[in-house]
């Protein structure tokens, strides 16, 4: 195979489009960052960019090719991912204008580096062996990394980010090694050749395949937040820039997810019958664990990192069927859990620069009476989140517990079913203190302290002071807020279009 | 028109009149009310009497009909109409509860005058009368229910009709909760007569009732005790009769009408109507009849102690009940409905007597405080010593004739019936004391003050309002007693209504006299010729020798009560002091309400404390839903410990995740 | 010698890099940890590439470095940035968010 | 027409939402209104004899799931759907005649509420119907929250806690039904088409292994909403914190949604776990009853007086739906709607008298009688409707309920009658104690005000116009009932059946004889 | 003798992976780490892989590990105590590694994989030579390639961004002060004043 002569592999540019858009933007991007001039265009370079790969992966729905020797694969699974993640990505740029992050990190660095993140996304989306894979992840995680730090001032964000870097690399570092495992164990690096190397080699239930496995879910669990892997959630969310949080909260799901699917479909098939169970155990823990965790929270930023674990949780229920309907059940919940968060988060960002308490829940006291163009997306959001009807949550839901009753998976659901029942506990907590109590706002313009000091785990640290007292009638953030909200109630009255999509990225893997 | 239109209008005119004088109660006068109200009850009257010369005119064994409107509520299997049945026992219920109700509105027309509630008193008592209509007319078992509750209804509402009288409004609520009982004791009735005859229609359960049970079969057993429950509900019989004494605590005229000539009656027709079930069940009849003797002694022995002159009545009322109840369960049925014929116009006078003398007394009821009327109140006292009579069975008066019947047929029966013959002359005897033991107290010796005030002045004596009962003072807003009260002596209205009933019960016992006539006997026969009880009938001359003990008997209590607060006054104090413990056993009414109290009402009230204040708080709100709360909120701390903010701490976990999965994936294969 | 001696090996020294990871406190020792972690991976890529007979664990290998080399720099830079924001470099003391 | 029906309330709802405060009360009335003449019409347009559904709709809702939008009328909902409509004017109206905060949110969430009541009601498909019965919380989860009464002065929950009680509490239920639900459609799928509609998985069926577990997962639900004995741990804080416009339709309509969903889907998909846990529901209705009863007469706060017997009527109403009998569960039906018939205007009455006496402390209230006379009147026939008083539809209703119970498990029978008797105490005490007795200082005993009448009066109207023809339910109701009841009974005629024992006299006098030639 | 080699180096990679966990100062885990590199790069080079041997030490035990050196000079090598302020935390940590380390090998040994067990096949000449890796590379590895040349980019950008500091944030150093008003205590140099700057300064105007 080596030393003959060189054969320039076959690039399909069409194909890759997407990749290299983002990739020319990253630079572009970076570039206008040097000038004072140009520099304020970054946000709508980033923008632009975003668009133009949205719209390149559109022009490709349907055709599943793989590409470049087969290190990538573009098909409806892939595009659909990557479109929640630019949409992510496209709010997040909305939540950060006027962001002391962005400042803090220089508005060029700070969007390229966003977009790095996007284009690790892109490339997970569509990994088809374990280095594209590998290497893809990293370029997901270490923009992140990067960017929780990017609030310099405030020491949670710091914190967060080295906390991240930490056991983020130690979960890649596992991951890396199940790889190799993996690897070893079918000599071959490809989805495809490993899952036709388990069985020539007759590697089924073979340890050195398992271990690997094991690993490897270690690692996925870690991105994907599910417990006992999900410690780094709460602390990053909170100490992150909010805008950050909002996109780690999303994307880096729908990402990991993509590739978990892939890799435990595809790559792992043949071994369905050894992970099914493990990974089912695992959901379950995450679903307890995260909506436990939530409870006694009051910083939103946080509650919403532990609600994540928990919806991880019910997310991974989609993979444990490895059925078609599962991954489309995913692939649904993924979208419907991009606008309840994107509601929620656009509030939370709003409220953290009109008010002294930061991401704290006093901070949405009296919102009803106060703003209700931001009540209304908070409260949508977070009865989304609970699975109550007429929203897409509910359908979420319904969807996945249907996949997961099909592949015999019932007590997961009713796992699902009590999970979501225990959450209501402290979604409603947060709707209550919108609607159900007086504002605090008058009592506490003197600063964060005036009643009393604020909880430790409050992210109400006075760097959060309010930086902005118009904040919340921002058109940059009531619009994603009301967007993401409306959208969230139309998907959970006519969710066909949705389902039809989730359909499409379920049948490209079968 | 048939006999059965004219029934419906018999039901129709109370109704509206009830209706109408509620509509009313802004705009219209009192007169008006108490105009319509009498007017409707004697439009019924009359066409009752129109009904019945209706039946007149078929052949005897043709004189039943049914007739109903709609069908009221009859799917999967059950069919339930809106119907009636007219035949002679319906007929007779409805002559006299029609004609007694009329002379009782009469009476309050004048007796109720000062009433705030008047409008609202002349609504409820047609009210009553119509419910009363509806259940002596019902023709299937669940309509009976409904009049049967309906008149429960209206005597708690009539009962505690001066609503702000504490002892009113509870006396009101036992006499409902206690009839309530009955009215279940009855639906379980219907459900077992459902489940073996498939049909709730008097026609067709006492149409197959003989040819599905045999005699004593334990269902039909069943269903009659079922029944009695019901009966003894109603016609306060023992052990459901302590409503009844305390019920008069509603108006006089109430008294009289409910409680003594109409609906405390309904037992004894229940009994009659279903006679075919209880020929049916022997057994059943006789438990009737011995409860039916027991409440008759038991009654009248406290009605010899009693010092409150209303409640003393409706002992007397109850122990006359008994002879009814005793009457109809051994089969005699003419004889029983005869008496309760007698007794509606007998004890009605006294009532109205009573009522007039309590007017005067300003409302006082007790007859230690009383004495002298028959001086003060000619025309009450007159009319009261007629009833007394009646009641005592003196002879050749109403009472004579109707309770002699009952138990000479109870001696030609034989058997073990003969101890209803002894045991009912026992009764008799007390009767007559008791009677006459008021009468005399009452109406003899020096006036007392109010009598004296109303000698000289010839106006009825005033006192602050006060209720007997508790002795509390009246809140007056609500009227009566009020300003005025009225005697008899001072209202035409009462006059007339008395004097027609003193008249009857003088002389009503004639229609029926043995070897005479038996017009009664005659005109029920047909619906009791299917009974072979109703085959047994004493000879004239048992009968005659029946009526000169009765006599006897009735004049020997006369003489003993005359001796005793007449001749030797210090005498009962004697017996009193020298019985003291049979004394108060007597006076405190052998226990009954306290022993409900102890059995029923205290431990009912403490299970709800219970569940109130242990089981709600620690069960439901604590175990239950505290539990979970509880156990969520431990593991959330738990959860929250480890996230204890140190990075380490996470790669720990997250190793030990490593470990435990690799673990997993390991041993599951192996 | 055997593949699985170098197998065993690089588990061998895998768990001693994550021994370093939990124990030690310097944010720069924990990163040279991380690259005793990366390092015995290589050592399994390498060895297992060897093993398949292909060089696609090599190459996996070589990126694994470049990869290791990126985390480095990035954690060094927040090092940096701690230790200009005057905080102290060790990991136990930076727990401001928790619970 | 049907869809008009369901979704006229939430339009009108969605418009009030801009209208000025004073005239959002009256466009709300006029949407209820406009709800209720629907609902007559199309009670009008309903063929009485037929049992199967009439003017359905049935489109294709979320093709991926098998989810369909499909709603039908049957004699099992008809009525329930007219009685939502007629106590939502009522309620709405109501609250019109008072002043609210925030107007145009409050009426809002009242028709949204009514819209989504109507829905579990007219749902033919079972997802549908979990949808809506899920739906119906979110409603009054605000409307009890923002807008209740705050106990903590007296060592209570704010509304905020209340409520949040409730909904995990009735959530629990539901979304283990919604699993269940999902599972009975995929189970009885047998892997081909899956359906959600009922009549379509009646048909394929349900193995009795898997029914034994959905079962309880439905009933649950059912259980919790009723509230049923031991799941009522919400109700209390609930009914306390609701303010009372609200809690007149949430008490009047939501419960029966509970019993309504045992007739409409447990009876029909799972027989066989009907037939077989019947017990263990009657024991938990029987528990409700007699435990309700036994609350009711010993609380002194006026609203769960009423709370508490309705638990005792739902309690009936199940054990009418478990005796597995035609009678019985058309008497359920008939109860159902008289329950809110007659609980609706009571707790109209309690508001009117809280509005009175400023206190909901029944020992602190009386004698009120004497200067509302119309009120008193009112009150009283409701009261005595209540406590079943015969010649009320409610008596025919349990009469029914406790036939069928008597002729299927006669000790339950006799049990349950027992709470007859301790209803017409506590109805009674709650009469008297308000409008008897004397008067205590402070208490404003007025007449009832002309718009408050206008409101109470059409419901006493119907109260006394099903008692005269109680049939009007009962005969419509019937043929849908025995559809379903038969789907358990194995459609055996279920009229009475003479008792074996019975025999002809002759026969019996035979026996006799052969008895003596045998000594 | 390759037996031997293999040894040697074994032993020179685990005493280095060692010393690098317990060195007490930064400096001395460095040094390790490199002679850990080394060693491993014999290994490699057992493996018949020659271009990664050499990347190993180009790369690694070049450029990365000075650049570790010039940060550890930069921020000063503070010993680190030796005991463990965090309970049971080296116990855990000693345990479950320990376990990692007996599923791994176990893994290994009990692998039905015969190759395992063989020196692995016979490879062509110049397997594992720069010309095989570099058309791997170019072939089948292009796009993890080029994405790797990114994310050198991306994690540049990323050093400057968080090391670099624009003078005017100095001040705000003093922020950390009132930030942590609420966590453990910390050294701190510069007074506890709150920069007012940071309060009024208003964002997204142009520098």
């Amino acid at each position: 195979m080596a030393g003959e002569g060189f054969v320039a592999p076959h690039v399909d540019y069409a194909g890759i489009a997407p990749v290299i858009a983002l990739t020319v933007g990253l630079v572009v991007i970076l570039m206008s960052g040097v000038f004072p001039t140009t520099k304020r265009w970054a946000p709508g370079l980033a923008v632009l960019t975003l668009g133009a790969t949205a719209g390149l992966l559109l022009w490709h729905w349907d055709d599943n090719i793989s590409l470049v020797a087969g290190a990538l694969r573009i098909d409806d699974l892939a595009i659909s991912i990557s479109l929640i993640a630019i949409l992510s990505a496209f709010t997040t740029i909305l939540l950060s204008v006027r962001e002391r992050a962005a400042e803090e990190a220089g508005q060029g660095e700070y969007y390229a580096l966003l977009i790095g993140s996007v284009l690790g996304m892109v490339l997970l989306a569509e990994a088809q062996n374990l280095v594209t894979f590998f290497v893809a992840i990293e370029t997901l995680s270490i923009p992140l990394y990067i960017l929780c730090a990017t609030n310099l001032r405030r020491e949670g964000s710091l914190e967060s980010g080295l906390k991240y870097l930490i056991v983020g690399s130690l979960g890649s570092a596992t991951l890396l090694y199940g790889m190799a495992f993996i690897y070893g164990g079918t000599g071959s690096t490809d989805f495809a050749g490993i899952a036709h190397g388990i069985e020539v080699k007759g590697m089924l239930h073979d340890p050195l395949i398992l271990i690997g496995i094991a690993l490897a879910s270690v690692g996925l669990a870690f991105k994907t937040s599910i417990a006992p892997f999900h410690q780094w959630t709460p602390d990053v969310y909170q100490g992150a820039p909010t805008p950050i949080t909002s996109f780690m909260a999303v994307a880096t799901k729908a990402a990991a997810f993509a590739v978990f699917v892939r890799f435990f479909v595809v790559a792992l098939g043949p071994e369905t019958g050894d992970w099914q169970t493990g990974l089912a155990i695992l959901a379950a823990i995450s679903i307890v664990v995260g909506n436990v965790g939530a409870l006694a929270q009051s910083s939103l930023k946080r509650l919403l990192g532990y609600s994540g674990v928990a919806q991880a949780g019910y997310m991974l229920g989609g993979i444990v069927v490895a059925s078609e309907k599962g991954v489309s059940s995913l692939v649904f919940y993924l979208a419907a859990y991009l606008f309840m968060n994107l509601a929620a988060f656009a509030v939370v960002v709003a409220r953290e620069r009109e008010t002294p308490f930061g991401d704290d829940i006093r901070g949405v006291r009296g919102l009803g009476a106060e703003r209700p163009a931001l009540a209304w997306p908070l409260t949508i959001s977070m009865l989304a989140l609970a699975g109550l009807p007429a929203t897409a949550g509910f359908i979420g839901k319904l969807y996945l517990i249907e996949a997961l009753v099909e592949g015999s998976f019932t007590w997961l659901a009713v796992f699902i079913a009590v999970g979501t029942m225990i959450s209501l506990a402290y979604y409603l907590r947060v709707i209550a203190a919108m609607w159900m109590s007086p504002g605090e706002t008058a009592t506490a313009t003197g600063a964060a302290g005036a009643p009393g000091p604020a909880p430790i785990i409050s992210g109400a640290s006075p760097e959060a002071d309010p930086v902005d007292p118009q904040a919340g009638g921002r058109w940059y953030l009531v619009a994603p807020a009301v967007l993401a909200a409306g959208i969230t109630v139309f998907l959970g009255v006519i969710p066909q279009p949705l389902v039809d999509f989730a359909t499409h990225a379920g049948a490209s893997l079968f | 028109m048939s006999a059965t239109a004219w029934a419906w209008l018999v039901l129709l005119f109370p109704l509206a009149g009830s209706i109408l004088i509620a509509l009313g109660f802004r705009r219209t006068s009192w007169r008006f009310a108490g105009i319509v109200g009498t007017g409707a009850i004697a439009l019924a009257f009359l066409c009752g009497i129109v009904a019945l010369i209706n039946l007149l005119g078929e052949s005897p064994d043709a004189r039943h009909h049914a007739s109903s409107l709609w069908e009221y509520a009859s799917v999967a299997g059950l069919q339930i109409k809106l119907g009636i049945y007219v035949d002679p026992l319906s007929v007779f219920m409805v002559l006299v509860v029609t004609g007694v109700s009329t002379l009782i509105h009469l009476y309050s027309f004048g007796y109720m005058q000062s009433d705030a509630g008047y409008h609202r008193f002349f609504s409820y008592l047609n009210f009553f009368v119509f419910s009363m209509l509806l259940l002596v007319l019902a023709g299937n078992f669940v309509l009976l229910i409904v009049g049967w509750a309906f008149v429960g209804f209206a005597s708690y509402a009539l009962i505690s009709f001066w609503y702000r009288r504490t002892t009113a409004t509870r006396a009101g609520m036992k006499a409902f909760v206690i009839n309530v009982v009955g009215d279940i004791g009855l639906v379980l009735a219907a459900f077992l007569i459902f489940q073996h005859l498939g049909t709730f229609e008097y026609t067709e359960v006492f149409a197959k009732a003989p040819h599905v049970f045999h005699a004593n079969q334990w269902s039909v057993t069943a269903i009659c005790l079922l029944l009695l429950v019901g009966a003894f509900a109603k016609s306060a019989q023992l052990p459901l009769h302590t409503w009844l004494p305390d019920a008069m605590e509603g108006l006089t005229p109430v008294s009289s009408l409910i409680h003594a000539a109409t609906m405390v009656t309904a037992g004894v027709y229940l009994i009659a109507r279903t006679h075919v079930l209880f020929v049916l069940a022997p057994t059943a009849a006789d438990i009737a009849a011995f409860v039916g003797l027991a409440t008759l002694l038991v009654a009248a022995s406290i009605a010899l102690v009693m010092t409150d002159l209303k409640r003393a009545i409706a002992y007397s009322t109850m122990s006359q009940i008994g002879y009814m109840v005793v009457g109809v369960s051994i089969g005699a049925y003419s004889a029983g409905m005869f008496h309760l014929m007698t007794h509606a116009f007998f004890k009605a006078l006294l009532f109205m007597a009573a009522g007039s003398i309590i007017a005067a007394m300003a409302n006082e009821q007790n007859i230690d405080k009383m004495s002298g009327f028959g001086k003060a109140m000619r025309f009450t006292s007159v009319t009261m010593l007629c009833g007394g009579l009646a009641l005592a069975a003196f002879p050749f008066t109403s009472g004579f004739f109707s309770k002699d019947e009952i138990l000479a047929y109870a001696s030609a029966r034989g058997g073990m019936y003969l101890i209803f013959t002894i045991l009912g002359y026992f009764g008799a005897l007390l009767t007559a004391i008791y009677t006459f033991r008021l009468i005399f107290r009452v109406l003899r010796g020096e006036p007392c003050a109010e009598a004296q005030e109303l000698i000289d002045t010839g106006h009825v004596h005033h006192a602050a309002p006060f209720n007997p009962a508790s002795g509390e003072a009246e809140d007056t807003d609500i009227g009566f007693p009020g300003a005025e009260h009225h005697i008899a002596e001072q209202s035409p209205p009462m006059k007339v209504a008395m004097g027609i009933l003193a008249f009857l019960a003088l002389f009503a016992g004639f229609i029926q006299v043995p070897g005479v006539d038996k017009a009664i006997t005659n005109f029920l026969s047909p619906v009791f010729s299917d009974s072979p009880l109703a085959a047994i009938e004493p000879s004239t001359g048992a009968a005659w020798f029946g009526l000169l003990i009765g006599g006897l008997v009735s004049l020997a209590g006369i003489g003993i009560a005359y001796w005793l607060y007449v001749a030797s006054p210090a005498t009962p104090r004697r017996l009193q002091e020298r019985f003291a413990a049979v004394h108060t056993f007597l006076y405190n009414k052998w226990y009954f309400d306290e022993a409900i109290d102890i059995l029923v009402v205290r431990p009912a009230l403490a299970v709800g404390r219970f569940a109130n204040r242990v089981f709600e708080r620690y069960v439901i709100d604590g175990a239950i839903t505290g539990g979970a709360e509880e156990t969520i909120g431990r593991a959330g701390a738990i959860v929250r410990t480890f996230q204890n903010g140190i990075v380490r701490t996470y790669g720990l976990f997250l190793v030990f995740g490593a470990v435990g999965l690799a673990l997993y994936f390991l041993i599951q294969q192996s | 010698m055997n593949i699985d001696w170098y197998i065993v090996l690089s588990a061998l020294l895998f768990t001693i890099g994550a021994i370093g990871i939990l124990v030690r406190r310097s944010p720069m020792v924990i990163l040279l940890c991380l690259e005793l972690m990366l390092n015995a991976a290589n050592l399994a890529l390498v060895a297992f590439s060897r093993e398949v007979g292909n060089g696609q664990g090599q190459v996996f290998a070589l990126v694994v470095m470049v990869i290791a080399a990126c985390e480095v720099v990035v954690g060094l830079g927040l090092i940096v940035a701690i230790f200009r924001r005057k905080l102290p470099l060790d990991v136990d003391d930076l727990r401001e968010l928790r619970g | 027409m049907i869809n008009a029906l369901l979704w006229v309330p939430l339009a009108f709802g969605v418009v009030g939402l801009f209208l000025p405060k004073r005239a959002v009360g009256w466009w709300a009335t006029a949407g209820a209104l406009a709800t209720l003449v629907i609902g007559v019409i199309m009670a009008f347009g309903f063929d009485n004899g037929a049992a199967g559904l009439q003017d359905t709709v049935n489109t294709t809702w979320i093709s991926g799931l098998g989810v369909n939008y499909s709603l039908g009328i049957d004699g099992l909902n008809l009525f329930l759907v007219l009685l939502t409509a007629l106590l939502w004017v009522g309620g709405i109206a109501f609250a019109a005649f008072r002043e609210q905060e925030r107007p145009q949110l409050f009426f809002f969430l009242m028709l949204a509420a009514e819209t989504a009541t109507l829905g579990s009601f007219l749902s033919q498909d079972l997802l549908l119907f979990v949808l809506f019965f899920d739906l119906m919380l979110v409603p009054f989860y605000f409307l009890f929250g923002a807008w209740g009464v705050d106990r903590s002065a007296e060592g209570g929950p704010t509304p905020a806690q209340a409520t949040l009680k409730m909904m995990i509490y009735t959530l629990i239920g539901s979304l283990l039904m919604l699993v269940g639900a999902i599972a009975t459609a995929i189970i009885s799928a047998h892997g081909g088409h899956l359906t959600f509609s009922i009549e379509a998985i009646q048909h394929q069926g349900v193995p009795l292994g898997s029914q034994r577990w959905i079962f309880w997962f439905f009933a649950a639900a059912f259980l919790v909403k009723m509230p049923a004995f031991l799941v009522h741990g919400w109700m209390p804080d609930a009914y306390r914190a609701a303010p009372l416009p609200v809690l007149v339709v949430f008490s009047g309509v939501l419960a029966k949604v509970g019993a309504y969903g045992f007739l409409r889907v447990v009876l029909p998909l799972f027989p066989q776990a009907t037939a077989q846990f019947q017990t263990v529901i009657l024991l938990v209705a029987l528990a409700s009853i007699l435990y309700g009863s036994v609350m009711a007469f010993t609380q002194t706060n006026v609203r769960l007086i009423a709370g508490y017997s309705s638990v005792a009527q739902l309690g009936f109403i199940t054990a009418g739906i478990f005796a597995l009998r035609a009678d019985g569960s058309d008497g359920a039906v008939l109860q159902m709607v008289n329950h809110g018939l007659v609980v609706a205007p009571l707790f109209i009455i309690v508001a009117i008298l809280v509005e009175r006496t400023g206190t909901e402390d029944l020992r602190s209230m009386g004698g009120m009688a004497m200067r509302a006379p119309v009120l008193a009147a009112l009150f009283l026939i409701v009261a005595l409707a209540t406590l079943a008083m015969p010649g009320s539809a409610n008596f025919i209703g349990e009469f029914y309920i406790l036939n069928g119970l008597f002729q299927s498990k006669i000790v339950f029978a006799f049990i349950a009658i027992s709470g007859v008797a301790m209803s017409a105490y506590y109805a009674l005490r709650l009469y008297q104690g308000t409008m008897h007795n004397r008067k205590p200082d402070g208490v404003a005993s007025r007449e009832i005000s002309l718009r408050d009448g206008i409101v109470l009066a059409p419901l006493v109207l119907c109260i006394l116009g099903l008692a005269l023809y109680p049939q009007l339910i009962l005969h419509r109701a019937d043929p849908s009932v025995q559809q379903s009841v038969s789907a358990v009974t194995g459609g055996e005629q279920l009229t009475s059946t003479i008792h074996q024992s019975d025999r002809q006299p002759g026969e019996f006098e035979e026996d006799q004889i052969q008895v003596q030639v045998i000594r | 003798m390759e037996a031997v080699i293999f040894f040697i180096a074994a032993i020179g990679a685990v005493v280095g992976a060692i010393g690098v966990v317990a060195a007490r100062n930064p400096f001395y885990s460095v040094l390790a780490l490199i002679s850990h590199l080394f060693s491993l790069a014999v290994l490699f080079l057992l493996l018949t892989s020659a271009f990664v041997a050499a990347a190993q030490v180009v790369v690694y035990a070049g450029a990365v590990m000075v650049l570790y050196v010039f940060v550890v000079a930069y921020v000063g090598s503070a010993q680190e105590p030796t005991w463990d302020p965090v309970p049971g935390q080296r116990l855990f940590a000693g345990l479950l590694a320990f376990f990692l380390f007996v599923e791994i090998s176990a893994a290994v040994l009990s692998s039905a994989l015969k190759a395992l067990s063989t020196h692995g096949p016979d490879v062509p000449a110049g397997f594992g030579y720069p010309a095989a890796i570099g058309n791997l590379l170019l072939e089948k590895f292009l796009v993890p390639f080029e994405a790797s040349s990114v994310l050198l980019l991306i994690a540049a950008v990323g050093a400057i961004v968080l090391a670099n500091r624009k003078p005017r944030s100095g001040p705000q150093a003093g922020d950390g002060v009132v930030s942590s008003g609420h966590s453990a205590p910390k050294a701190r140099p510069e007074g506890a004043t709150p920069a007012p700057a940071s309060q009024s300064e208003p964002l997204g105007a142009p520098k």
